[in-house]
């Protein structure tokens, strides 16, 4: 279930922080994969991943990996942004529902239109000099 | 609540920008402002100021030098107080959780006046500075703010999703901005004053589409402070006050989106904190002759009239569009001019919100009073609603 | 207060240095810490999370990059509120405030289980450079802070005048530290635990005169979480408690110094906020069984002994150099080793306090514990204790 | 009433903000004058000078010249100091009681040795290059 891996040039304008826990999530993305956590007793998911289980508080947690695979939910394009990202606007962000259940929120790859909501779209990496972010691509 | 809370006065300078750049020979300081602001209110209260017992401020900005604000104004107005000196901090619902937590103290008997106040100056910081910051305020930094999301980008969601399930078109978010503007026509205290166009709305360059310029919150500095009481002690003086009817919160436990989906224009805190308040007021929705409501955009104002049952559900954009939503129609909504026209000083927003409650209720809306107002409703929030506090209050005159 | 409010549970990390600086591969979060203590106090009060109600948070540092930080929280942990979920500010008191704040909620009927928690992460900021911000929290940054009053300063000018009144000399401060740490090195959670003699505590470099580097508080960071509950909720788990028997709040109206003068080591507001305390529990100075202070200096943890009625006034040097302040002495203070020892996180340090008024009167602080602990005093304050906020609480086994 | 003026090479450290209502409290100290404000009704002084009296919130004040004489009430001095005022560290400050009846905290100008605590002292301006401070000076 490998996740194509988009290269671009430069830094990532707002990296994420890696923690002790998170870095099992950002290594497994820069290899294609995404992953997240499951509570082993009441197997939900939840995204982002965390150290315990969110709906039930139990620590009992294991990594699985998702699809990669969803529907748009909603999307936007940024004009106005903040200086970090003010060298990539305008660009589209948008929340995908995961075929998981999980509802995300990512950077919309599109080809200049609009992509349609409730449509397929595949999650990708964006693999940056400094590490990986993902994104989501209509299909 | 234990005993009933009034309130007596309130005061705000008016929204646009009063932020001084660094470099400014002569600075306006935000202690001189809202110090007059409060002697000014109480004044008008009809209160002594060694009656106040118990000071709620918002948080101010990270733009304002002077820290630990609240204790510094406490010693600014040799103001003594035995229930609380605080100040509260929860994004948009800053404002609302001050006043919120001044009416409590006073409704829990910790005090018998109680202050409501604040200031947010941030117009001297460049906008695109601003955001650098408030990108990590709306979203979680790791795995939200790294793809460039800003805090108007989820309502921009909101508004596609919305038009994608209801057939709303653009134009019919945007007729809430005209409205809105045509309300802040007739307030005095409002930023910006001049009435627009559809088309003029229509017109303006894409923020974050697909709402435009005039369809989102112009930057503002603004302050204001709100007298609280003991019913007694509002009896007592003898004038019209605002009695509080009721209160309702909740948190969804998501911020901005729920992991677990759901539709994301159903404000669901809004939902639950209506069904609270209404049921605390002994009103319902149908009840309420106006609403001031805290909608950074114009689908915000939609969205939330129909989460709190103003307007029905789905069908918010037509009843905006048939003019039910601004003065004169069913249910005016915003008649400050709301945060497009009115301004977003977003710390002290709810505040604001509080200003026209007091001036609609006690009578003194001038040109843009809702005949016979008796009854109205208000509310702040925390990140897209995810979280909602809401207060209804009634004219006691 | 309308209904009794019982303390369930305590977490807290072990005080330290936890903060990563910018450029750390990996980061400690603020949220993975806070959330495990969140889930473990819950754990141990035998709470669900659903019947959380009220989540009040005192507010973060500066250096936390996660802004929104409540309302984030709420997310991460899946938590629904139906009374609130806030940040409170206030200096020194914001977690005596977010306790308070808690504790009032749970009172007044509006939530059944309430939680006071916080971070403070700051030791990643050079000192220097903190103190450019921290001097502009005590003190008007017009006509106080160019001179370059720092926080501690104010303090150390209560301690020469101190001296001067009461004849007290350097060692009988300093006395003070040598009993906190002897305190600290009992408490697992502590930063500094080593014992260390008063012949050391003279050799340390001068800070502000005349208190040097072991007389005013460390560098901390640090995480607590407090749950607070209904007493009918404590009641049915059946398990030991602690109720809360009184609270008292007093601002003085002034910041640093009170224009009008008077005597700067009487800490009114403190004695004000005694009297409302004692008065509510029904108890007075002489029935407390010790107190946990926020007295970030030796001189201050005389001072406030004394505004409370826990030694004589002007005599609280005689008392600390004759034992009667340390374990085993006639009014234990600061069993935790306080700010000086078990370390001191600010916006936090009100929290750590709770936690070992908890561990206190549960009978579970080890070698540290105070024989037959029933009932115990707690304080925070703003300013140079111009503001004091006060709990007195007792075991309910 | 005229203060001593001390010259002061350079800048403030820590420059006070100037208001359209404090810039005559700053124009009067520069020319050697410390002035403040006083309730018109009650007579009550405070300090600083405010636009309204702060005892009873009547916005009728006046402003009025101080002697610039008074008592030390306490004193420390500074070690660990902030960044934008380490290179004159360690410096002294303290709390003066004005012989009108004010409490007010500055910093003080000594020859080294501590100053004695209700000793009398006198008020002097600090001009530095960019503006004034005041200062508390033991007699
Ligand atoms: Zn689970
Ligand atoms: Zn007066």
């Amino acid at each position: 279930m490998s996740l194509e891996i988009v290269k671009v040039d430069g830094a990532r304008p707002y990296p994420p922080r890696v923690s002790e826990f998170t870095q099992t999530f950002w290594q497994a993305l820069a290899d294609g994969r995404l992953i997240t956590t499951r509570g082993v007793e009441d197997g939900r998911l939840t995204f982002p991943p965390k150290p315990f289980c969110p709906h039930s508080w139990s620590d009992r947690v294991e990594w699985v990996e998702l699809s990669g695979r969803g529907r748009l939910y909603s999307q936007t394009v940024v004009h106005a942004a903040p200086a970090a990202f003010a060298a990539e606007a305008p660009y589209r962000v948008g929340i995908v529902d995961l075929d998981e259940g999980l509802r995300i929120a990512t950077r919309i790859l599109d080809d200049g239109a609009a992509p349609v909501l409730d449509g397929p779209v595949e999650i990708v990496v964006l693999a940056y000099d400094d590490g990986p972010l993902f994104a989501a691509r209509p299909l | 609540m234990s005993r009933n809370v009034a309130v007596l006065a309130a005061a705000a300078t008016p929204v646009g920008r009063l932020q001084s750049r660094a470099g400014d020979e002569l600075q306006n300081v935000e202690h001189e402002i809202l110090g007059r602001l409060v002697i000014q209110a109480v004044g008008e209260a009809g209160i002594d100021k060694t009656e106040v017992g118990s000071l709620v401020f918002s948080h101010p900005r990270v733009y304002t030098q002077q820290l630990y604000f609240a204790t510094f104004m406490a010693n600014y107005l040799k103001l003594t107080a035995d229930a609380q000196v605080v100040e509260v901090m929860g994004n948009g619902m800053t404002g609302g959780l001050a006043f919120d937590q001044a009416m409590a103290d006073v409704a829990s008997g910790r005090a018998d006046v109680a202050l409501a106040l604040g200031i947010n100056m941030e117009t001297a910081a460049p906008t695109v500075e601003h955001m650098n910051r408030t990108m990590r305020t709306t979203g979680d930094i790791d795995f939200h703010t790294p793809f460039g999301f800003t805090p108007i980008s989820w309502y921009a969601m909101d508004a596609t999703r919305y038009m994608h399930d209801t057939g709303a078109g653009r134009a019919d978010l945007a007729a809430i901005a005209v409205k809105d503007r045509g309300h802040a026509a007739l307030n005095p205290i409002a930023q910006y004053r001049q009435p627009i166009t559809l088309e003029e709305v229509l017109a303006q360059r894409p923020i974050v589409e697909p709402l435009g310029l005039y369809e989102v919150p112009p930057r503002s500095d603004g302050a204001a402070c709100i007298v609280l009481a003991a019913e007694e002690v509002a009896v007592k003086l003898g004038r019209p006050y605002v009695r509080i009817r009721g209160r309702g919160f909740f948190h969804e436990g998501a911020h901005q989106i729920n992991e677990s989906g759901g539709d994301m224009t159903a404000f669901v805190a809004a939902q639950r904190a209506a069904a609270t308040v209404y049921e605390q007021a002994g009103a319902g929705a149908g009840d309420m002759d106006f609403a001031e409501l805290y909608a950074p955009c114009t689908i915000v104002q939609i969205l939330v009239a129909e989460a709190l049952g103003l307007v029905p559900r789905g069908e918010g954009w037509r009843a905006a569009s048939a003019g039910e939503m601004q003065l004169g129609g069913r249910i005016p909504v915003c008649t400050s001019g709301g945060c497009l026209s009115r301004g977003h000083p977003p710390y002290v927003t709810p505040l604001y919100g509080m200003v026209e409650m007091v001036e609609q209720l006690l009578g003194r809306a001038g040109r843009r009073q809702v005949e016979g107002a008796r009854l109205g409703i208000t509310s702040s929030e925390l990140g897209n609603y995810n979280a909602a506090l809401l207060h209804v209050m009634e004219a006691a005159a």
